[in-house]
């Protein structure tokens, strides 16, 4: 156990980066809440708020300790280990960067936050606010905290695994298998167990306020930047190269988004240019370190494509996955963790910091860039893995819930608006309101 | 010529709208209004200030109609918003002098 | 007396509010409508659903006016808001019982 | 049976409601307006340019009632809704051919 | 005089805390603005805004100076001294972290700035324009300067002072009783002067705008990163301690108000979440550097409680503190500031490098830590003079103005709408207005 | 080529002022896009956003290079040299302060794609989507990058160009030619090809929703903190100085602007205040670094009284520049650029390491500042050899784009709402949609 010796713009950085994450999901509940319609968008808004709430406490409890502790069946860490926060940054995997554990540990919090808010999207607008929460604490709990630790807390798909033995380190630098792929894998188990909204499909369900929608993919955006490079844990030239294709690749998904939708719907929608940007968001942050500007901009092109046509696949096959969760999340996930396979380089400073942990090599060269299809198949076992376990795990949650707390709120409810059943509040001053009573 | 106007739940505006179109009405006038009567409103508290708001979203419709087509449309208007629960809504009938069409200048009946 | 209703393009109030300001009318009210009817509504499409929104955006003004002026008013009306294209709108009249000022009490002509 | 229609000053519609409960009507119908009369409107400047808005949010409430309710429902209105001051709006009273409740198809004066 | 060794990292961390905390302002213009009505929205930002504006053009001149200036009778500092900021590095007291004086100088006056905006919550919907910048420039001046000097700059309730003389020194890491427990009882002695809306307690006054609302919610959740872990003046492990707290804290008290509304009125509310969260804030803020996980879960979720109790009490009292300046700051800055009495510790290196200035102990541990109750007699002394102090003099400021100046609009333009009476402007674009004129 | 050594604390702060400059353009979306009218805010947030899209591709494949490379005849850089972002640290301009060459790029990536976005607001509500991403791509390849090649990147303009031989090196610290001048110059030369809107001077167009104005700005001010701040690459003493006047201007501006609005219209505005925050901050962005708090403070109030008095003349002249380009960009970038000549001061730490590069001396005291007329001279020069390199050349694309593509949509679609005819999409929900088919 070496000395530690604190890096303060390491540390300048992780503090900025993890401020930045936990601003995304206030974020997502704009870009959320403006796609409901006026009559639940609180609802929408409050299913993130809530799970920062709910998140924030268990990390700080035993999350933390739970996804980072020492491995337990390469699925978790111990969760008693670093209970309550109490980590000595001796005592710590941190350490390579000189950034103290805790700020390592409240950066990570953030990711766990946001990873249960995105699911929030595919059962908008009909959930009980009681039945979400319980959701929130078992999800994070059976579902977040074991793939985390399997990714990246020394567990199955991590660098110490046995994919990495027997062919290479699954390469997944911010989170595209830990927070988007299951995040999309999850939703889509849910959905399918809370069923559809009160006519979906058939009645209107228009974005109530676009502008909100693009607030909230700008947020998004930002805060990206500290999840993305952020997840460098450092301030150098590696997250500089995350920083730079976490641009490149978005703005390459958003035009590739708006050109999609000229072609198919004969105009380009700004709902499709804020959707592009966060499907370039998602596919990038898994192969963030790990490209040129060449991959980003593929990676980010594919991504706007496939997420644009994958949206719709929910009217085809008639599940209300409301908000996309599967579409964007999903799609674009695998899109960015597969495509890791051709286009991973270590070329320009582009290795990281985090694929260097554990061993000295934390993936290999992509198909076309000469490291022939190892790391391809890596990405796919990972994800595949990922999936089925979030999907399966995610499905018998749902499961219990319904039959314990129940899922729906009244169809009556649906109706006049989940805000004013659920939380007694409408989101917006109209007229005839009238005060009769002041406690 | 008559002017019919119904005040309805808003969820019906469809299905009237369908109705309507089968009874071969073939232009109206659509507007947001709010609601007082049998149908409850709602409570909604604000740190700990309650507001009792017993207005309650309610979707106005026009149709002129000639005279012979009054009653029909009337008819057609509870028929499709019908739900059978409070608040389902009224709908009336009021005399017209003379109606025009403003592109065209048109009176009475042609001009509907 | 009268009560002189007008559906009408938003963009011509402001030549029909001059229009009835020259024909001597003191006092109108205007509020915010939905037409349907000849004029084509449009497609929107949100991440690949297509919503056909079939309402246009109308405003419409009412104005009391006596007898003798419902004719002028209408016409001034009609003559204001033309631009001859589909969906210019309605102008309809009817007959008023008793019209009151809320500020005076005033009935009749007088509180027009 | 008569239709009442006032125009009000938005902040007089509580006080209009508790005087039509005292006056034993049972439902009405509210929706947003905006006024233009001798009331003044005012003047708005966004980056040197000047607007003049002349019209005035108002509120306008609907009440069906029988034919001899007309006048006192009327007469409750003005009272509740007067403050003196220009702007006050106005009340008006129209013959209706007939009324229908659409939750039970019911017609005239039962479906009040 | 030691040569001033530039730190980087510490510089780039408080370059970053300086623009979070001035984002703050804005955020908390959404706060309010959204929790008002409609016709009075834009004069709610105003207000926020041109405190911006006159407070900081003021720090800047002699604000800086006249709070960290050689002391005077420990009241304030020497307004000339740092006249202009112009300031060398060798001859500030902010040296310890390798932080520029002018940096350092640059995030005081963000707190300058949102302290005064705090207030403005507390008179919403009716007061002339003008007064309240006078107001502001007094206020700025003849309160909050002389109690940061006090807490922060060398005078009475600091580390020289007489408590930490005869008990030990106070602890308020980042503002506590500076910013909150000061804009909360200067809240209260304006209301009392200004007077209540037309119609408080008859007519309805709703949010108009929840959205904005939680918009603000959000960005002073993330400003507030700056503020608190900006207030180690370093990027070390006492600012990840500080960081996770104010995470921690905020989201028990978000938790903890929703758990009170849905017992007293029967649904969480979202207008709840972000309020829980604000209080949360304000609680930690005194204590973020000084506690750990549990003292924070439990500051939290006690602010939570407390200020969803308290925010109904104008109504029983009343008094109109329109939007609870009172309830949430100085009930939530009291909480924190008095519970730090009881969970200080040092323990985990939750020492603060502030409190460490001018003395080697800043302070000791609390009743619940082994340190006896004379920390939290020190807390709760100082709470009571800055309470006393603010209170007086915000008073005699008030009164001066309203037997000068005048405090209200007229009813007309108060229920015409303030911002259309004062700025001559709508917030929103509606049906029928008419061009007639163009300068 | 000496070995590079990387300044984590530096590069933090870079990373951290990317990420601020990139959010600058949603936010300037939202300043814009508050401004319009409800059925054209799409689009405008559009133009913002599609000019992120396709500059930021553009800029990472050869606009780096190409305004960074190796200088080909004083007016543009090698656009083969750094296509790509392939650059090395060892072969880079951004030495001095240890700050990866990558993260330099990204920092100037997001310089380039504001420009772009700012001009947009001349043109609202009335030319087609994809002309004016035709404009992008031609404006910042044919505009932008030479005049910033030209200043910043050894071009005519910069340290080693003639004006620096003969007088002085002109001063432009982060942008006040570059983006500001260079914008509004474009601009003017755009609207009077593209033509006034349809009601221009006799239909009203207010703002639809001052909040999302003062948002807007507000981002934009705490994004401008990484655009002032962050042209220094490091943080220390100069770019806390930047960060200090961005402040003290900017407040500084805003009253100007509220006082000159009192005094002409009678009442102070919310759109003021937003307006008078820009203008302040337009005008601080080529001074930050040169100029004391006496120099920050006059630079700010000259800018607001000037733009204040200068959006009045579109009316006068009739040309039809929406939203105040000209009024607020062109007028308070000449403010702060000229005003330098007066100001320029290397007392207290001010000199900026980026005047540095190249020259020892990167320009004068101003004449207020015992430095004689020349700096004054210089940057008047400079000003005005952008303006009409800028006017020029926006002109005859422009007019190229008007008789191949076409500018304008049509006249019934201007009435209708260009969000309609363009996008296919209105902002907000309204009554009356019916859902007919889903593909
Ligand atoms: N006397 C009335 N005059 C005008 N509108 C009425 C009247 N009574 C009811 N309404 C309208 O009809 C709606 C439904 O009335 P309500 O009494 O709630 O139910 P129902 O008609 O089913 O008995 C009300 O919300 C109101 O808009
Ligand atoms: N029968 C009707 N009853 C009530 N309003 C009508 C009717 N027909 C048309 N309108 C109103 O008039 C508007 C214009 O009608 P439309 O048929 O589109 O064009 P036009 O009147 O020029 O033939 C409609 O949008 C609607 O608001
Ligand atoms: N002739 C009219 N027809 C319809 N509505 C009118 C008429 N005159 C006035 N109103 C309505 O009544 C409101 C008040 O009228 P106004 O002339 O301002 O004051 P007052 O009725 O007190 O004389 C107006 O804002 C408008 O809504």
């Amino acid at each position: 156990m070496e000395e530690f010796a604190l890096d303060s713009g390491n540390t300048a950085w992780m503090l900025t980066a993890s401020s930045l994450v936990l601003l995304m999901t206030p974020g997502l509940a704009f870009f959320y809440g403006g796609m409901v319609r006026g009559k639940s968008v609180l609802n929408m808004m409050m299913m993130s708020f809530v799970s920062i709430g709910v998140v924030g406490v268990l990390w700080a409890l035993y999350g933390y300790s739970m996804t980072f502790g020492n491995d337990i069946g390469g699925i978790i860490g111990d969760p008693t280990q670093y209970f309550g926060l109490v980590i000595n940054d001796a005592d710590s995997l941190m350490f390579g960067s000189g950034v103290p554990a805790l700020v390592a540990a409240s950066f990570q919090a953030t990711f766990a936050i946001i990873t249960v808010a995105l699911i929030s999207g595919a059962v908008a607008d009909r959930v009980k606010f009681g039945t979400w929460i319980v959701f929130a604490i078992l999800w994070v709990t059976l579902v977040y905290i074991p793939v985390a630790h399997m990714v990246w807390g020394g567990g199955l798909l991590g660098t110490d695994g046995p994919i990495a033995a027997a062919l290479s380190a699954p390469i997944d630098f911010a989170g595209g298998t830990v927070v988007h792929i299951n995040a999309g894998a999850a939703a889509l188990a849910l959905v399918l167990v809370v069923g559809k909204r009160k006519g979906f499909g058939t009645e209107p369900m228009r974005p109530h306020n676009l502008p909100f929608v693009m607030l909230g993919a700008a947020l998004l955006w930002f805060g990206w930047f500290g999840f993305n490079a952020g997840s460098e844990f450092a301030a150098d030239g590696t997250s500089g190269r995350a920083w730079i294709n976490t641009t490149v690749a978005t703005c390459a998904a958003m035009l590739a988004w708006l050109v999609t939708e000229k072609f198919r719907d004969g105009a380009s929608t700004s709902l499709g240019a804020a959707s592009g940007v966060v499907a370039g968001l998602v596919a990038i942050t898994p192969a963030a370190a790990s490209v040129d500007i060449y991959g980003s901009l593929v990676i980010g092109a594919a991504a706007g494509v496939a997420s644009a046509l994958a949206v719709g696949l929910k009217y085809k096959f008639g599940y209300d996955d409301s908000l996309d969760v599967v579409g964007v999340h999903l799609v674009s996930g695998l899109v960015g963790t597969v495509l890791i396979g051709l286009f991973a380089t270590a070329a320009d400073g582009a290795n990281t910091w985090w694929a260097g942990i554990g061993e000295e090599n934390g993936g290999l060269e992509g198909l076309f860039y000469g490291g022939g299809a190892i790391q391809l198949v890596s990405q796919i076992i990972a994800a595949l893995v990922a999936i089925v376990f979030s999907f399966v795990v995610t499905y018998l949650i749902a499961l219990v819930l319904k039959v314990t707390l129940g899922w729906r709120v009244t169809e009556q409810e649906e109706v006049d608006g989940i805000d004013l059943a659920v939380h007694g509040e409408t989101a917006y001053e109209g007229v005839g309101s009238t005060i009769t009573e002041v406690r | 010529m008559k002017l019919v106007t119904a005040i309805l739940q808003p969820h019906r505006l469809d299905d009237v709208k369908s109705a309507l179109e089968s009874a071969g009405v073939r232009g109206m006038t659509v507007s947001e209004a709010s609601g007082y009567g049998r149908q409850k409103g709602h409570t909604e508290v604000y740190r700990g200030a309650e507001y009792t708001v017993d207005l309650v979203p309610k979707v106005r419709i026009e149709v002129l109609v000639s005279d012979e087509d009054a009653g029909p449309v009337s008819e057609a208007i509870v028929g499709a918003a019908q739900t059978g629960k409070i608040g389902d809504g009224k709908v009336w009938t009021v005399s017209v002098d003379d109606v025009a069409r403003v592109r065209t200048g048109e009176h009475g009946d042609a001009a509907l």
